[in-house]
């Protein structure tokens, strides 16, 4: 094996183009390899597999290594959940790695701030604790409190636990999905959470599960969605969701239906009773829905009864289809009995064992419920704990319902132990950190459903100085018990030689292989289960609160998930997709309710709830139902975020600081739908920064759609070919290849990860709130929502907008120094050092693709270490743009010359395509008749956005297929 | 201008006076003279006209026009084709932007030409003044220099004083 | 506005564009080597002309990476272990061996960091190392003038075409010209080949 | 011109009121230097912080990547044009009345150019990299791109730049002999070193005015040319509002109402405090306010047929961008606009009026402002609503945007401070051409 260390511990600086363009005269050193290294040539990507800890889905990643540092991370297309994906979490977990406020080294309290101490001193503290508790018998008072880890990490830790006496290990998540494991357990006697095969159903219903979002798994969903439902040769499936605000996977339905908060378990129910009535099930199922009055369900949920029938009749016809149930608006009161419901619905559907497959289970259900994280709070509380350990991951000061006041709790805990490697609300309560190294630079395994066992290596060395959290357990554990290395109960000298160790049975010497592989997967045998049919409870929930108040609905933002993501300043930088907001939190009020209070977008509203208040900028939404007041969970800061890129909060933001402390009965899962909250002016003004001037294309058919059955008929005959343009010039050849993309609208579901991954690949800077606000965004690629019908029930079309490397192109010939220009091969190139800067490409392009550099945009040591050497870094006053990963092309065509070749489809992946979760982007050559460029260029459904000009573009979109009854 | 000549110079305060005078001149024969004025003046310039070509400015405007116009057109041709880049999916040699250029070049070299070949003509810049120039002829008198054989001053002195000369110096 | 008023602006303008010139050819030279300045005498002659080992024996990575490389400490050491080492130079790269220290050599050749060239596609096209390195096999300190000269910018200013100096972007083009002029070559000439 | 002979001033008088305009100034003129001077520090000190930290100090962004820079450059270019027009058309066409104004016209030309010159470089990101624009010989084999209309404004800018420049020297050459022979001690020296050594023979002036006349026919297509390639900078372009052809004589029609509007506030207090009456006669003001009301007529027209060309076409984004440029955001500037080019000059339809100094400046003051709003309407609010609905926005003058706008402005007139102080701000020459010359003897010949 190689000696990792020595590698990552000598960077060869060999010059990489990544550095500001300008003065540089200082005598530069470039340092050889003491030993070389047979995996690293400076100058050649090295790839590392590791799985990808941003949230419980556990894709597989690999990592791109160049020169020692990890500069671009890719989903691994090994690796069964994501395929090759990833999402704008994962892609951005590289700002994780290199965050500015990364702790370096171990910190000690002292008195306000947390001090900078040398490692043995802050174990020291540690161990003597421990020690002192375990000799007085209080093994009880120490508590480990570690996020989901599923693998070797969690065995370990219950080791260390058990070792050392103390409380069980709770794994703690804040969407720990405890409804759909209590409901799976009374419907089919399985505590367990399935695996839900999108990609076989033809027809998906979804209560609330926002599936792309992040519930569960979503880009392993995200791509069996985008299987299931992308049309392709005149098949499509259907998806229809139930919600009452119009999530992000709610306007990716074929059709949406807003339902009254926390009624979605009725509605299942009555869907059941038409199924049933009807005949579309079997009889059986009449006794679970005996006492369903679908008229009242109707009134109650506000869906009218016809579309009750019409979903139960497209749902009964699927065969198979899936029913999913989950997500914020379902862990109320209710949540089990409607997950019971939703249950039903499958079994009635025969989809049980087809697309609800049992057996490949997920690790969630691996979660510690919430209502034993609750005790343990409350214990704390009573005095009861003195030692507190907080695995890295976990930030319960953030993410607990207010109602339980953690805080206050963890004042009384002598000695709170944080291993966190950067800091947030849960440090700020810590009397001792030790940062644990970061994933990437990690061992480590993780199996996020059964049969998946991804493997963890550390990628490159520790960015600023960590320990492993096994390593330093290993030490503390050690140092408590007072035994040596090589016995006792932790005789491991590493945690890594823990792994090895455990997974030396199942590898058996095939390690090197497996750590290539990213890890060892097998098909897992189906479990059988049977659907236990009996009477549901459709009781609405029960909120806290005044009456009249609306029901609050919080909800996990997609780019934050629980709030880990926030400190990430490319995913604050990546727009709320329904929204196109950046950076601010906001209360999503709907128009209705707005319009009663007299709130306007901007406006700054204080929202009460029994718990705590919290004051945000309004969004008004025609869509949300007037029943309910949405604000999404994960909105926070980073310290170096605050004043380089927005002004500091003035008062708290985190919707779940209003939340009640209450479980749920049958689950204990937390109640994220369980308070109304009253709204009230502030008078103050905080106009959000929103980057789409306007959802309304005005009929300028930028995001085209066309009817289903259309798409079928053209699908069948072929459209005809519209006019060839004229043009007084003749056609432009190409001597080598002509680069082209397609795009399909239908595919795109609007989850930013193409915009991340390009900010990753390129070295696109982040630019902050307001510069963003003022449309000096600088991201080369941009998802626009537009929305079309009825503004309470649109339908929305996601627009990926890059550069359209048109071959007339209007940027071009504006430019007086051949800046702009058309390469051989047909990219429109921008030479950024040739630029001189008059903006007059970036005012011809109709697009409005082109970003300038208004300023001397700055990349916070370390995160100038990510820059992708392959790429350079803009200077001030210049003007660029995509370069469909010019870098990529080249390296692309490099290669396929070293296999003396042309090169083929799919040897060259721009970012955003590699990382496309429904593989909506294709790139290749447009001259290769065989590639699938050219075959969607081709599809009757190819179109040019802004066609009419007649730029010429080299990507084609294709039109979203939209139903009838959308 | 030689050397032995004598110049007299005769310095005038109205215009008829100095037609006068020049007629006068003329007509004895004295071709040799330049005539100062603070304006240019319609009369004398008649009298002074009927033996001179028309002045050959025009000549200089018109080579300068040309060249402007042929490196306009060199320039953005030539250049357009050492790396053949495409723009807007335009031809690499594309005359109709080229003209406006050529057309700026044109005016350019003309217009440089033109003031070039007056300061060539008209001996500009002169470093020091001549010495039959007053300073009031750039004011309101009106100046005539006779350059005469050595002997023949005085019939010139005359000549000037008759027609109505204010000052008559050697 | 007279004509010394135009002079002083034209001195004005002249001056503005040496300012200019000096200051884009002053960022973008590289540093000169002296002796002094490298951390150890390497003379490249010694191991080019007289021992006649290969360039990339020891830039091995010139072949297969962007960058041609330096040997490795353990490298110099293959050799060096027994061959010379009694020498005062190769001594102190044993003593970096001995520290595990990588040795910090500094940088002779540096194009602008918005240049991208990689080793990797000369080496296959089968240029030489002394094509653009100049003739290493003579040097004993390894030094190289190379990049854009004030002179060199001024000459062009006023319509003379000098020779343009090594590693300078017209000097790479006239190469890729004349190399597909003369030896059907395919040097590519699209600008963002190497600006991008 | 009978009335005018009996008062009408000698040759001497011109010269000696000339040489009056150049005496030591008064606290007055001090004050407003002061003032001027202010102002462009101001602007300087914008300019500096604007290339320190970058060009995000001024107001633009997406969609708006030109603003009021470009709408200033475009305003002072055309502010130039009256002066061309006054001293190279008005000469071809011997129009007599031009001769007291023409030399304040002409530095008025050369001084608006200089300072729309500057905008350019105010506006490019990176503005030390701005000679990649020049055609020069260089190491790296690269030239411009002469498709591009910057490049043309480069050649057409630096063109007139050069022939305004040469034109005014070479009308100044035997002005200043002129002041050379009737001032004394330093600036005799400094006058004796400009003037050439003109002496005012007659073959100086035989090929004088050969090259004048034709400098003149050189300049009157260049001054045409000009703005026709400013208004290229739009009409090449895609933009809804821009790409039009009709906008090289709306350029140009433009170009010379602003101008003589400019002429008009840069001679009225010339008039007035340097005493000027004489020369600047009412019958001068008579004919520039005939001049603005024409090409205010002119601009009106071609508001017409903007506005008809866009309803007409059938082009949706077109008829969007002009309604939203009517209606919304920057609607206030549209009608602002129309007002001053459209409705202020109608006052000049009154005789009265034309003769009026108070009327004539304050419709000029109008007219400068709304010609200033025409450049801003045609930039800001067509990019403002341009095909792409996503980034639609308002753009908000900066701080550093407004303070270098001023400063042009004070830049400008520094120099014309500075100018008439120096340099004989009246032709003397010409105005001498215009009087009856020197006759003795009325029975004898001479004068026709």
């Amino acid at each position: 094996m190689m000696n990792r260390r020595d590698f990552f511990r000598v960077v060869a600086a060999s010059g990489a183009t990544a550095a500001v363009t300008g003065c540089q005269r200082t005598a530069e050193n470039i340092l050889p390899l003491v030993v070389p290294n047979e995996h690293i040539v400076p100058g050649v990507a090295a790839w590392f597999a590791t799985v990808c800890r941003e949230c419980p889905a556990g894709c597989g990643v690999i990592a791109r290594n160049r020169e020692g540092r990890v500069v671009k991370l890719e989903g691994n297309p090994d690796h069964p959940v994501n395929q090759g994906a990833l999402c704008a979490r994962g892609q951005a977990a590289l700002q994780g790695l290199y965050h500015p406020d990364r702790f370096a080294g171990p910190r000690l309290r002292d008195g306000a701030a947390l001090k900078p101490v040398n490692w043995d001193a802050a174990q020291k503290v540690v161990a003597d604790k421990i020690a002192a508790l375990r000799s007085a018998g209080k093994g009880s008072a120490i508590a480990l409190v570690t996020q989901l880890e599923t693998g070797s990490l969690g065995a370990f830790l219950d080791t260390w636990t058990r070792a050392l006496g103390t409380r069980p290990r709770l794994s703690f998540e804040p969407f720990g999905y405890e409804a759909n494991r209590a409901a799976n357990r009374i419907t089919f006697g399985r505590d367990a959470i399935p695996y839900y095969a999108f990609e076989d159903a033809r027809v998906v219903v979804s209560f609330g599960a926002d599936f792309l979002e992040t519930w569960l798994s979503n880009v392993n969903y995200a791509r069996a969605f985008a299987h299931m439902h992308t049309f392709r040769d005149g098949r499509a499936g259907t998806y229809l969701h139930i919600e009452p605000r119009q999530s992000l996977t709610a306007s990716n339905a074929d059709e949406w239906v807003r339902n009254a908060p926390g009624s979605e378990g009725p509605l299942a129910l009555a869907i059941l009773k038409v199924m049933v009535d009807e005949g579309l099930a079997d009889r059986r199922f009449g006794e679970a829905v005996a006492r369903i009055d679908v008229k009242k369900v109707a009134a109650d949920s506000g869906v009218p009864v016809e579309t009750i029938t019409r979903v139960a009749r497209a749902f009964a016809d699927g065969k198979p289809s899936l029913a999913i149930g989950g997500g914020m608006a379902v862990t109320g009161s209710n949540a089990t009995q409607t997950l019971v419901a939703v249950n039903l619905l499958n079994a009635a559907a025969g989809n049980v064992g087809k697309t609800v497959r049992f057996g490949p289970d997920s690790a969630f259900g691996r979660v510690t419920p919430y209502a034993e994280t609750a005790r343990l709070v409350q214990a704390m509380a009573r005095g009861e704990v003195e030692v507190l350990v907080l695995g890295s991951g976990v930030n319960p000061a953030y993410t607990l319902p207010g109602g339980l006041k953690f805080a206050d709790a963890a004042k009384r805990v002598g000695l709170v132990v944080s291993f966190a490697n950067q800091p947030d609300e849960t440090t700020a309560l810590a009397h001792v950190v030790l940062p644990d190294t970061h994933w990437l630079e990690s061992w480590g395994d993780y199996s996020p459903r059964e049969g998946v066992a991804g493997l963890m290596q550390p990628t490159m060395a520790p960015a600023r100085d960590a320990r492993p959290m096994g390593d330093t357990l290993l030490a503390l554990g050690r140092a408590v018990l007072g035994s040596e290395a090589g016995k006792g109960p932790l005789p491991w000298a590493t945690f890594e030689q823990y792994l090895k160790a455990a997974w030396e049975p199942s590898v058996k010497g095939a390690w090197a292989s497996a750590l290539r592989l990213g890890g060892v997967w097998k098909e897992t045998a189906p479990v059988a289960v049977t659907a236990r049919v009996a009477p549901v409870d459709p009781a609405p929930p029960t909120f806290e609160g005044t009456a009249d108040g609306l029901a609050l609905l919080a909800y996990p933002s997609f780019r934050f998930y629980d709030g880990r993501g926030a400190s990430r300043a490319w995913l604050q930088e990546a727009p709320d997709t329904m929204t196109q907001a950046v950076w601010d939190p906001w209360v999503e009020i709907a128009a209705e309710t707005a319009a009663k209070l007299g709130i306007a977008r901007g406006d700054v509203v204080r929202v009460t709830s029994p718990h705590g208040a919290i004051e945000l900028p309004a969004y008004v939404s025609p869509t949300l139902h007037p029943q309910a007041v949405a604000v999404p969970i994960g909105h926070r800061y980073a310290p170096y975020h605050i004043p380089r890129y927005v002004t500091a909060p003035l008062g708290p933001r985190n919707p779940v600081a209003l939340l009640g402390p209450a479980a749920e009965g049958a689950s204990g899962g937390p109640a994220y739908l369980g308070v109304r909250v009253t709204l009230a002016k502030t008078g103050a003004r905080h106009p959000l920064a929103i980057l789409q001037a306007t959802h309304d294309q005005e009929g300028r058919e930028l995001a085209q759609h066309v009817d289903l059955r259309a798409a079928r008929e053209q699908a069948l005959r072929g459209r005809q070919d519209h006019e060839a343009h004229t043009s007084m010039y003749p056609d432009p050849r190409y001597p080598g290849y002509r680069w082209g993309m397609a795009i399909d609208v239908d595919a795109c579901i609007g989850c930013q990860a193409c915009v991340v991954a390009c900010q990753a690949e390129n070295n696109v800077p982040v630019v902050g709130r307001a510069q963003a606000a003022y449309g000096r965004q600088l991201q080369w690629i941009r998802i626009e929502r537009w929305a079309e019908g009825k503004p309470d029930r649109p339908t929305n079309l996601f627009l990926p907008m890059l550069c359209q490397h048109c071959e007339v192109a209007p940027c071009e010939p504006v430019c007086p120094v051949f800046a702009a220009y058309r390469t051989e091969e047909g990219l429109n190139g921008q030479v950024y050092n040739r630029c001189v800067g008059t903006r007059y490409c970036g005012n011809n392009c109709p697009y409005h693709v082109r970003r300038f550099n208004w300023f001397q945009y700055e990349f916070p040591a370390p995160l100038d270490v990510q820059l992708n050497p392959d790429v350079t870094v803009r200077q001030l006053g210049v003007m660029e743009k995509c370069t469909m990963c010019l870098q990529r092309i080249i390296a692309g065509k490099d290669h396929a010359r070293d296999e003396r070749r042309a090169v083929k489809d799919g040897d060259i992946l721009t970012a955003c395509q590699q990382t496309c979760p429904t593989r909506a982007i294709t790139f290749g050559n447009l001259k290769d008749e065989q590639s699938a460029v050219v075959k969607f260029a081709h599809s009757p459904r190819a179109y040019h956005v802004l066609e009419e000009i007649g730029t010429r573009p080299s990507i084609t979109y294709l039109q979203k297929v939209v139903r009838e009854h959308a | 201008m030689a050397a032995t000549a004598d110049t007299v110079v005769g310095v005038f305060a109205h215009v008829d006076t100095t037609v006068r005078a020049l007629e006068e001149l003329r007509s004895k024969g004295y071709h040799d003279l330049a005539v100062y004025t603070p304006v240019p003046v319609h009369e004398i310039e008649e009298v002074l006209e009927r033996d001179r070509p028309v002045s050959r400015v025009r000549l200089f405007t018109l080579i300068g026009g040309l060249t402007g116009t042929a490196s306009g057109f060199l320039l953005t041709i030539w250049s357009a084709m050492q790396w053949g880049l495409t723009t807007g999916g335009k031809p690499v040699v594309s005359i109709p932007p080229f003209v406006v250029i050529a057309f700026e070049l044109t005016i350019l070299f003309g217009g440089l030409a033109t003031v070039i070949g007056m300061a060539v003509l008209g001996r500009l810049p002169r470093l020091r003044p001549s010495p039959s120039f007053d300073p009031r002829f750039t004011n309101d008198r009106f100046g005539i220099a006779v350059h005469c054989a050595p002997g023949r001053s005085d019939s010139v002195r005359e000549i000037l004083r008759t027609a109505g000369a204010e000052e008559v110096r050697a | 506005m007279g004509a010394k008023a135009g002079v002083g602006a034209l001195a004005l303008v002249l001056l503005a564009v040496l300012v200019f010139l000096a200051v884009s050819s002053w960022s973008r030279q590289p540093a000169v080597a002296k002796p002094s300045s490298q951390p150890i005498n390497f003379p490249h002659s010694v191991h080019v002309q007289t021992y006649r080992i290969d360039c990339q024996y020891c830039h091995s990575d010139a072949r297969r990476s962007e960058y041609a490389g330096l040997p490795s400490v353990e490298r110099c050491m293959g050799c060096h272990k027994i061959a010379g080492a009694a020498l005062p130079e190769v001594k102190k790269v044993a003593d970096y061996y001995a520290r595990s220290e990588p040795i910090p050599w500094v940088r002779v050749n540096k194009l602008p960091e918005f240049t991208y060239f990689p080793h990797k596609a000369h080496i296959r096209a089968n240029v030489k190392c002394q094509t653009c390195h100049g003739p290493v096999e003579t040097m004993t300190t390894f030094g190289a003038e190379t990049g854009p000269r004030l002179t060199n910018d001024l000459l062009n200013l006023v319509g003379l075409r000098p020779a343009p100096p090594p590693l300078t972007m017209g000097w790479c083009v006239d190469c890729h010209r004349r190399q597909n002029a003369t030896a059907g070559m395919h040097a590519p000439l699209d600008c963002v080949t190497c600006h991008h | 011109m009978s009335d005018t002979r009996a008062a009408s001033p000698t040759f001497a008088d011109v010269t000696r009121d000339v040489v009056r305009t150049l005496e030591p100034p008064g606290n007055l003129y001090f004050a407003w230097m002061c003032v001027v001077a202010l102002m462009l520090a101001g602007g300087i000190g914008a300019w500096t912080g604007q290339i320190w930290w970058g060009m995000g100090m001024a107001g633009k962004r997406v969609p708006q990547m030109w603003a009021m820079y470009i709408t200033s450059f475009v305003f002072w270019i055309g502010i130039g044009h009256a002066g061309t027009l006054i001293s190279a058309i008005l000469y071809l066409f011997r129009a007599r009345w031009r001769t007291s104004i023409y030399r304040a016209a002409e530095a008025m030309t050369i001084f608006a150019v200089m300072t729309a010159g500057l905008f350019p470089l105010i506006h490019a990101g990176r503005m030390w990299f701005a000679y990649y624009l020049l055609p020069y010989p260089n190491q790296r084999l690269l030239w411009p791109n002469f498709r591009s209309p910057l490049v043309w404004d480069v050649f057409a800018i630096s063109t007139y730049l050069t022939i305004s420049t040469v034109f005014f020297i070479v009308g100044l050459v035997p002005d200043i002999a002129a002041l050379r022979d009737v001032s004394t001690g330093w600036r005799r020296r400094i006058y004796a070193m400009l003037a050439l050594g003109w002496e005012g023979s007659d073959s100086q002036w035989r090929h004088y005015r050969r090259a004048y006349g034709l400098l003149a026919s050189l300049a009157t297509p260049l001054v045409l040319s000009v703005h026709s390639v400013v208004s290229w900078d739009f009409a090449m372009a895609l933009v809804p509002g821009w790409h039009s052809t009709l906008f090289a004589p709306f350029f140009v029609d433009g170009a010379i109402f602003s101008g003589f509007a400019m002429v008009l506030i840069l001679v009225l207090p010339m008039r007035h405090f340097f005493r000027l009456h004489a020369y600047i006669q009412e019958k001068h003001l008579d004919a520039m306010g005939k001049l603005i009301l024409v090409t205010g007529l002119v601009l009106t027209y071609f508001y017409v047929c903007e506005v008809f060309t866009s309803l007409y076409s059938g082009d949706e984004i077109e008829k969007a961008s002009l309604f939203w440029k009517v209606t919304k955001n920057y609607a206030w500037a549209l009608w602002l606009m129309y007002f001053c080019n459209c409705v202020s000059p109608l006052i000049l339809f009154w005789g009265k009026a034309r003769t009026s100094p108070v009327v004539l400046y304050v419709v000029s003051i109008l007219v400068l402002i709304g010609m200033w709003f025409e450049r801003f309407n045609i930039i800001v609010p067509s990019l403002g609503h341009d095909f792409y609905p996503y980034t639609w926005g308002i753009y908000y003058p900066s701080p550093t945007d407004t303070m270098i706008v001023i400063g042009s402005f004070a830049w400008f007139f520094l120099l014309f401070l500075g100018f008439i102080k120096v340099m004989p701000s009246l032709s003397v020459v010409e105005v001498k051409e215009t009087l009856p010359p020197p006759i003795k003897d009325r029975s004898h010949g001479g004068h026709r």
